[in-house]
């Protein structure tokens, strides 16, 4: 069946199914399920890109029941583009995991993992405010389980951690959500966008949206939650976590505040998120060189990367759009090898310290490789999707006259080269003697080596996502 | 008829090799020397028959979708070639040297793959058709490069590695400001011939500052004063990437990207125009004599050259910075003669230093007697730096002087003349040392027929031939004088 | 082949002999054969001299290379350096018999025989640029040869001198060409006397090749240079080197086109200051080679002068410069035989008739120096005298010429009196070779007196009384003074004062000297301190950063306090709201 | 005032005080009840908004957000209170064992 809500329907369900089957199969089929299930996706996913990229925007509305009652999906170039990034940079990562983790862990690891795809793939689809807040609950929830799936101390601790921060976040965007519905008496964002005035009802609605939505994403000043649980979590985890968890509240935000809320606010606001994003960017930087552990530096690093995301706010443009979307695909990849990476270093050395990757250059090539090119993406130099994000980014601050974003952005990546290179500099120095180097299957050593390629390749061929980006992009 | 093979196959020419290197085993000596050699012979190859072609007239353009209003361009124009040409010869001689130089060293695989990739970036940067693509190779170079300044891995190259990575980041982070803000004037702008920029040259604030802002930029590459910090510390690397470095990779993408931007983006008239050609020659000429001194200071003969490298370069951005048509010539034909010659005095201070462990100016007593080809090869390029004829200096001095008279600055003049003074203050007495005085003790004699292994001799001595027939044979037609007369008077057709 | 086919081919062969010879001597396999046919790397010259060749004209070499042209300057200039480089060279091969850095000095000899021959030809301003720079660089192997600190030291203010000199002429040349690039000396002098510049050029020229010429103020190198080389080196410095700066001064001033009085009048009392103090410095010289050194810098005065005398008067300019080429001739020849004496003489000591042979040689030259009756030295002075006549130059300046010959006799005189007492005894053996080159170019030089290639129509005036009258007193007052000094040394109380060579050039040191010092401090300083500096620098620098990002660790530890977070959320959710409201 | 403005009101209370509950008390399983005074809070304003229009049936479509609503804050509560019985557990078998301290960066129970 090929009708436009199987086409929908599949990438939600079939991780759904593949999660059901791995708890029930158990320790021996896990991973075939899993593997199976993650193929099933992709195919599914790729599929309804494919349907996009040619036949435009599909909208579906479950059982039949249509706005304003029933709940809408709809799938545009973004959600295409975001289901893409999930299929392709979350599977990877699983990988790595699977020898990362304990065979205990792997085996709870997969199928949480597969609820946590089932719920994104939701969330990028779902055109219905309160269906978000559903999908965000969901893989909230599966998260924490997730970052716990060691069952240790640090895991536990972040996963508690990460979970009482995100509820007050959700609880905020669902309290915004039922002022929305009181005024206006619909959940579906398209009808949303024609019927909401400017007015208190609204204004405070908004703030309750933007501010719950930045503490889940999280934006600076709120991210103190992010390095303790990321550093807490076990490397794969983290590496989901960074690369495209925190995306969903992120994407949630830009479909809300582009479509809704951008036309009845006041530009201010736009700036205030602007100037928080630039702070973070500065502060998520400095405390990143600031850092000892390996795993920390990457974590600040996300807080800085995050806070790019929030310049095209004030920018509001299509391009601007499209550079943050752009952004959020090239981090997920670059950032997600960044911490497989670190991952690999840990199990083969054992330490977590910077000086961890002395030597590493020699001793697997294939990791340092992925962290040069990831890190290569998060500062931002061509060839890699980081420049392109953040050419687009660029242009969009002279365009608008807003040209202080792009003094942050330049600033920014000046400190991210900082940042990364000191990572990547102790990898020539010569491998210290004392060191007992543990070999690691070539497998964990290609994922990273892959994720950074995707990040790669968004840099040298930028023009096809930026194609499908721009269908749909205004209702 | 356009060819749109060649230029890339020219890129490719050496990134392929270059990747492939890097999935060599280290001991998989005799394939990576092929592979390198195989390489550097077609790239000259390419590269000939490209210049060949465009000396008939024909053109070569590669054009690759990138970016909507903005494609990667690869062209090739008799600018480019006269950049290409010198990368692919010096290309091809440093490969010999550094295989003879890397014998039994570590991590040469490493080594050779980014080797063959800063190449490969610089072959992109000869080629960049629009500022976008120019961007994006000139970028590739900086990370190519670092790996191998800091090849020998030691805590000192390290610290090079990092003030070479400050200054180049943060140079190309004024030029991605520069490309950006006349992308949102006037697009990717292409190359051409007499400037792009026509359209807009209303905008004159905006213009101004993209022109400081792209300056600053490739400054740092060029090493014009006050950014030139990174590139007497830069010494550290192994003398065929320091060669390397200051012959054709580094600092000439960035002289070659200054004279882009001011005569084939901007157009030479436009910048006259906009008034920020005379402060750039004031930087250049500070420049000049600025790196003079400071290597009149040097002990260190690697550090010595470095900064005397600094001085030269900046004879090509005065060149390019001076109104007119001599001493544009003179500023190009520099671009290339410069090369040559340094190469040449690189490659004999890493004789020195790989045969008699020699680094200081002050032990080279008496190695005349010991390394004659080496000195004698040596004596050329500094007679050249200094401008004496028949070595290629000369022409470019010559050209540069009666560019500066022709443009009504004869205080340029004094400073040129200066400064062939001080290069001869800081490059005489070596040669005098080296030729005239006798050894603190015998040097050990050389364990084989030649003074050094031929792999270090021939390259050496092939350059500083090089460097003497471009000078002698200055007049011939096809010589890098008659080429950047050819392209010059294109530039400056009314 | 046709006749100008082989013309041509001698002006090519001219200057390829020797060039090619050079480098067979620079390569060990041919080392041996090159340096046997060293010596005689001049006779082409010689014979172009003699004969005439045809203009070649190479477009791809250089800026478009032009050599040879059969004008007299040409001639007589190939004529008497092929003469002087080719007997120095013979000479060269009998005095350096046991010479450590034999190969060196043959190189470099051929190298700068190359320079010099072609700077003769050149017919272009870069080539003759390119030649003459080749010409001064490599005589400076010739001046360091003999590796000792006071050559070292010589060498250092010859190449600096040279230098300056030749960044002067490089400026001169840049505003004589202009946009042209290049230029023939068909048109240099119409150019320059038509260029805007023309004073400016004037001026730069004639300082440029006043180094070379050793003009006063200019000299310094001279006394310096000339004793430290060997013999023949000194030769061929003091003979033809030397007159190739006056040779620059024929091509490049617009003599004859335009008319610079103030600039010649300058030049005439710059020649004439330059002929007497010449005389009057080299008088306290103890070094006989020291003392020709300084005769040369008074002798190349009345060349100044004469140049000077053309720069004011076009219309005399061809009959001054017939006069500078006799007199070319004339001190080349003479002054290469005084010096090639110098190192003959300890060879054959002064007994025996090879001794007497060598003593009445050097006596005869010193006579031509001081212009003597019957000799070129007289016929110089005389064709010199009446081109100043056709010049209408001052009454005043033939007495002046005469006082100055006075000075060159006493010079003379002192020359001999340092050389001859020093000469030994007895000779060393196989001084045959030597003594026989250096007679065939006295006979040479004899020869040349009767069959002079220029002012042949002087010749006959030379036997009218009068003129010997005007030659002979000064000889003969001068030789009677040194006499008179001479003889009275046992009981005359004061002594003749000692200047150091190069006189002026010790107070100029003491104020140059620690300038250069002061902009080469540090190449001679160690590594460690350099990169100590650097290090304390980036300590500094580390520190700063530590702190800064300490404070930030601080910062970060107060937001993450939970409170803080619920104030910060609080605080975001209201300023929201109060932007919107507002 | 009409009564589904007081509930409306007084969820917005639940809420905020549920709000500061969740960041002034530093031990886990008080802010885990915060949050559900919280969730409440937005529930109940749910509940009210249901009755817009003063006569007529209410709008049913709230009802169904807060029994979804009500789902998810059931399984968030217990997912947080099963990780933090265990943690507890952990801790105090830690406390036993000092050679694996617990990693406490941030504030811990």
């Amino acid at each position: 069946m090929t009708s436009v809500a199987a086409l929908m329907a599949w990438p939600v369900i079939l991780p759904l199914l593949g999660a059901v089957l791995a708890l029930l199969v158990g320790r021996p089929g896990v991973r075939l399920v899993a593997g199976v299930a993650s193929v099933a996706t992709l195919m599914a996913s790729s599929r309804l890109a494919w349907e996009v990229a040619h036949q435009g925007v599909l909208r579906q509305s479950i059982g039949g029941w249509g706005a304003p009652l029933g709940i809408e999906w709809r799938a545009d170039g973004l959600a295409a583009l975001m289901l893409l990034t999930i299929a392709l940079v979350g599977p990877l990562i699983s990988v790595h995991a699977l020898d990362h983790l304990g065979d205990r862990e792997d085996r709870e690891f997969l199928p949480l993992w597969l609820f946590v795809w089932c719920a994104l793939n939701a969330l990028v689809l779902s055109d219905d405010a309160f269906n978000l807040y559903v999908t965000l609950e969901l893989t909230t929830l599966a998260a924490v389980a997730l970052i716990a799936v060691r069952r240790d101390l640090p895991g536990l601790d972040a996963g508690l951690r990460y979970l009482l921060f995100a509820l007050p976040g959700s609880l905020c965007y669902l309290l915004g959500i039922a002022l929305l519905y009181g005024a206006h008496a619909t959940l579906d964002v398209g009808t949303l966008a024609q019927r909401v005035q400017p007015g208190p009802v609204t204004w405070v609605a908004a703030g309750l949206v933007t501010v719950g939505l930045c503490l889940k994403t999280p934006l600076f000043p709120l991210h103190v939650w992010l390095p303790p649980t990321y550093t807490g979590a076990p490397t794969p985890v983290t590496a989901l976590l960074s690369a495209l968890i925190s995306k969903g509240s992120f994407y949630v935000l830009l479909r809300l505040w582009l479509e809704v809320f951008a036309p009845v606010l006041d530009a201010r606001v736009g700036q205030l998120l602007g100037v928080l994003g630039a702070v973070a960017v500065l502060w998520g930087s400095f405390l990143a060189l600031s850092q000892t552990q390996l795993k920390r530096v990457v974590a600040y690093s996300s807080v800085a990367q995050i806070g790019y995301l929030f310049l095209v706010f004030p920018m509001a443009t299509s391009g601007a759009r499209a550079g943050a979307i752009y952004l959020v695909v090239s981090h997920a990849a670059a950032k997600a090898s960044m911490f497989v990476a670190v991952g690999n270093i840990h199990q083969a050395v054992g330490i977590t310290a910077l000086g961890g990757v002395q030597g590493l250059a020699y001793r697997m090539p294939f990791t340092f490789l992925a962290m040069a090119l990831g890190g290569i993406s998060l500062i931002g130099i061509p060839p890699s999707g980081g420049f392109i994000a953040k050419w687009l980014l660029l242009n969009e601050s002279i365009g608008t006259r807003q040209w202080w974003w792009a003094l942050v952005l330049l600033a920014g990546s000046l400190l991210a080269a900082a940042y990364v290179f000191r990572i990547l500099r102790g990898s020539f120095l010569p491998l210290p003697a004392e060191v007992k180097v543990r070999s690691i299957p070539l497998r964990n050593e290609l994922a990273p080596l892959a994720l950074a390629l995707i990040a790669l390749v968004l840099g040298l061929v930028p023009w096809f996502p930026l194609e499908l980006l721009a269908i749909g992009a205004s209702r | 008829m356009t060819n749109t093979w060649l230029p890339l196959s020219v890129l490719l020419s050496s990134l392929l090799p270059g990747l492939i290197i890097f999935l060599l085993a280290e001991e998989q000596r005799r394939t990576r020397t092929l592979l390198n050699l195989l390489a550097a012979v077609t790239k000259l190859v390419l590269t000939g028959v490209m210049a060949w072609g465009v000396f008939q007239g024909r053109q070569y353009e590669t054009r690759l979708p990138f970016l909507p209003k903005a494609d990667l361009v690869l062209r090739a124009d008799s600018f480019s070639l006269l950049f290409i040409t010198l990368s692919a010869v010096l290309w091809f001689v440093t490969t010999i040297y550094a295989v003879g130089y890397l014998e039994g060293t570590d991590h040469r695989s490493r080594f050779f793959g980014f080797f063959s990739l800063c190449v490969a970036s610089t072959m992109g940067i000869a080629l960049a058709g629009n500022l976008l693509t120019f961007f994006l190779f000139y970028e590739m170079l900086t990370l190519s490069t670092y790996p191998l300044v800091i090849h020998r891995g030691t805590p000192e190259a390290l610290r090079a590695g990092n003030v070479y990575l400050r200054y180049t980041l943060s140079g190309a982070t004024l030029l991605l400001a520069g490309v950006v803000l006349l992308y949102s004037l006037a697009g990717a702008v292409e190359f051409t011939e007499r400037g792009a920029l026509g359209a807009v040259a209303a905008h004159r604030t905006e213009l101004i500052a993209a022109f400081v802002l792209l300056m600053g930029g490739l400054g740092v590459k060029t090493a014009l004063v006050p950014l030139h910090g990174w590139l007497p510390v830069a010494m550290v690397a192994p003398a065929p990437v320091s060669a390397l470095l200051h012959a054709v990779a580094v600092v000439k993408a960035g002289a070659f990207g200054i004279t882009r931007v001011i005569y084939d983006v901007y157009g030479v008239y436009l910048v006259h125009d906009l008034g920020v050609m005379q402060p750039l020659a004031i930087v250049a000429a500070v420049t000049i004599l600025f790196g003079s001194v400071r290597a009149l200071q040097q002990g260190d003969l690697k550090k010595r050259l470095a900064y005397s490298t600094v001085s030269q370069v900046a004879y090509i951005v005065l060149g390019v910075s001076i109104f007119g048509t001599a001493s544009t010539i003179g500023g190009l034909v520099h671009l290339v003669h410069q090369g040559v010659m340094k190469i040449t005095l690189f490659f004999c201070a890493g004789n020195y230093a790989e045969e008699l462990h020699v680094h200081r100016v002050s032990e080279l007593r008496g190695v005349g007697r010991r390394m004659p080809l080496t000195t004698a090869a040596f004596t050329v390029g500094a007679l050249g730096m200094i401008g004496i004829p028949p070595v290629a200096g000369f022409i470019s001095k010559w050209y540069l002087g009666i560019g500066a008279l022709e443009a009504h600055q004869p205080w340029l003049v004094v400073v040129l003349l200066t400064s062939s003074l001080l290069n001869a203050g800081y490059f005489l007495p070596i040669v005098y040392s080296a030729w005239f005085q006798a050894p603190r003790e015998a040097w050990k004699p050389s364990p084989g027929r030649w003074e050094i292994g031929l792999l270090l001799l021939l390259p050496t001595v092939a350059t500083a031939v090089l460097s003497l027939a471009a000078g002698l044979f200055a007049g011939a037609e096809l010589s890098p004088l008659g080429w950047t007369r050819l392209l010059t008077e294109r530039e400056f057709r009314p | 082949m046709r006749a100008d086919e082989w013309a041509s081919l001698a002006v090519i062969g001219t200057l390829l002999v020797p060039c090619v010879l050079t480098g067979m001597v620079m390569l060990p396999l041919t080392r041996r054969v090159g340096m046997a046919l060293a010596p005689w790397a001049a006779l082409p010259a010689l014979g172009l001299g003699l004969g005439t060749g045809a203009t070649v004209h190479w477009k791809s070499v250089l800026l478009g290379m032009q050599l040879y042209a059969p004008d007299e300057v040409t001639r007589t200039y190939l004529l008497f350096t092929g003469v002087l480089w080719l007997f120095s060279g013979l000479f060269a091969r009998g005095y350096l018999r046991e010479d450590a850095h034999l190969a060196s000095f043959w190189g470099f000899f051929l190298a700068t025989l190359t320079g010099n021959v072609g700077a003769v030809l050149a017919r272009d301003v870069a080539s003759f640029y390119l030649f003459f720079a080749m010409m001064t660089f490599c005589a400076y192997g010739l001046v360091v040869h003999e590796r000792t600190e006071a050559a070292a030291r010589a060498g250092r203010v010859y190449i600096v001198m040279a230098l300056l000199g030749e960044v002067l002429l490089l400026a001169a040349f840049f505003l004589l060409v202009g946009t042209r690039v290049n230029l023939s000396f068909d048109d240099v002098p119409r150019v320059v006397a038509e260029s805007s510049h023309r004073d400016v050029i004037c001026v730069l020229i004639l300082v440029g090749f006043g180094v070379k010429v050793g003009a006063i103020l200019l000299h310094m190198w001279l006394p310096l240079a000339h004793p430290v080389a060997p013999a023949p080196g000194s030769a061929v410095l003091s003979g033809t080197i030397i007159k190739v700066g006056v040779l620059g001064w024929l091509r490049f001033l617009p003599l004859g086109h335009a008319s610079l009085p103030t600039l010649g009048t300058v030049c005439v009392a710059a020649g004439l200051t330059a002929a007497f103090y010449g005389v009057a410095v080299g008088l306290t010289q103890r070094e006989a080679k020291t003392v020709l050194a300084y005769s040369s810098i008074s002798q190349m005065g009345f060349l100044t002068l004469a140049v000077g005398l053309a720069l004011g008067a076009p219309e005399a300019a061809p009959v001054l410069i017939g006069a500078v080429l006799v007199y070319a001739v004339h001190h080349a020849l003479a002054k290469g035989l005084l010096f090639l004496g110098t190192g003959l003489l300890p060879a054959t000591g002064r007994r025996g008739w090879r001794g007497v042979l060598v003593l009445v040689g050097l006596t005869w030259c010193a006579l031509e120096i001081a212009g003597a009756p019957l000799t070129s030295g007289a016929l110089a002075k005389l064709s010199l005298k009446s081109a100043e006549a056709a010049a209408h130059a001052s009454e005043a300046l033939p007495t002046l010429l005469s006082l100055a010959a006075v000075g060159s006799t006493l010079i003379m005189a002192r020359f001999l009196e340092c050389t001859v007492p020093k000469a030994p005894e007895q000779g060393k053996a196989g001084a045959g070779g030597m003594l026989l080159s250096w007679g065939l170019l006295l006979a040479v030089d004899t020869v040349l007196l009767f069959w002079p290639p220029v002012g042949r129509d002087e010749l006959p005036h030379l036997l009218a009384p009068k003129y010997m009258v005007s030659a002979a007193w000064p000889v003969l007052v001068g030789g009677l003074v040194a006499a008179v000094v001479w003889r009275s040394r046992r009981w005359r109380t004061w002594r003749v004062p000692v200047l150091p060579a190069g006189d002026v050039l010790w107070p100029l040191m003491r104020v140059l000297w620690p300038g250069w010092r002061l902009l080469t401090t540090g190449a001679d300083r160690e590594e460690e301190e350099q990169a100590e500096t650097a290090a304390r620098l980036q300590g500094g620098f580390a520190r700063f950063r530590k702190a800064s990002l300490d404070e930030v660790e601080n910062a970060e530890a107060r937001l993450s306090r939970l409170s803080h977070v619920g104030l910060a959320l609080l605080l975001f959710l209201g300023v929201f709201i109060l932007l919107l409201v507002r | 005032m009409n009564p589904w403005l007081v509930y409306a009101l007084s969820g917005v209370a639940l809420f905020s005080v549920g709000l500061v509950g969740l960041f002034s008390h530093q031990h886990v399983v008080k802010r885990i009840l915060a949050s559900n005074i919280t969730g409440s809070g937005v529930l109940l304003v749910l509940v009210a908004l249901a009755r817009r229009v003063p006569s007529g049936p209410p709008d049913p479509v709230p009802h169904a957000l807060v029994l979804t609503g009500i789902v998810v804050s059931v399984s968030s509560t217990a997912l947080g209170v099963a990780l933090a019985r265990r943690m507890a557990r952990l801790q105090a078998e830690a406390t036993h064992s000092p050679e694996h301290e617990p990693r406490s960066d941030g504030e811990g129970p």
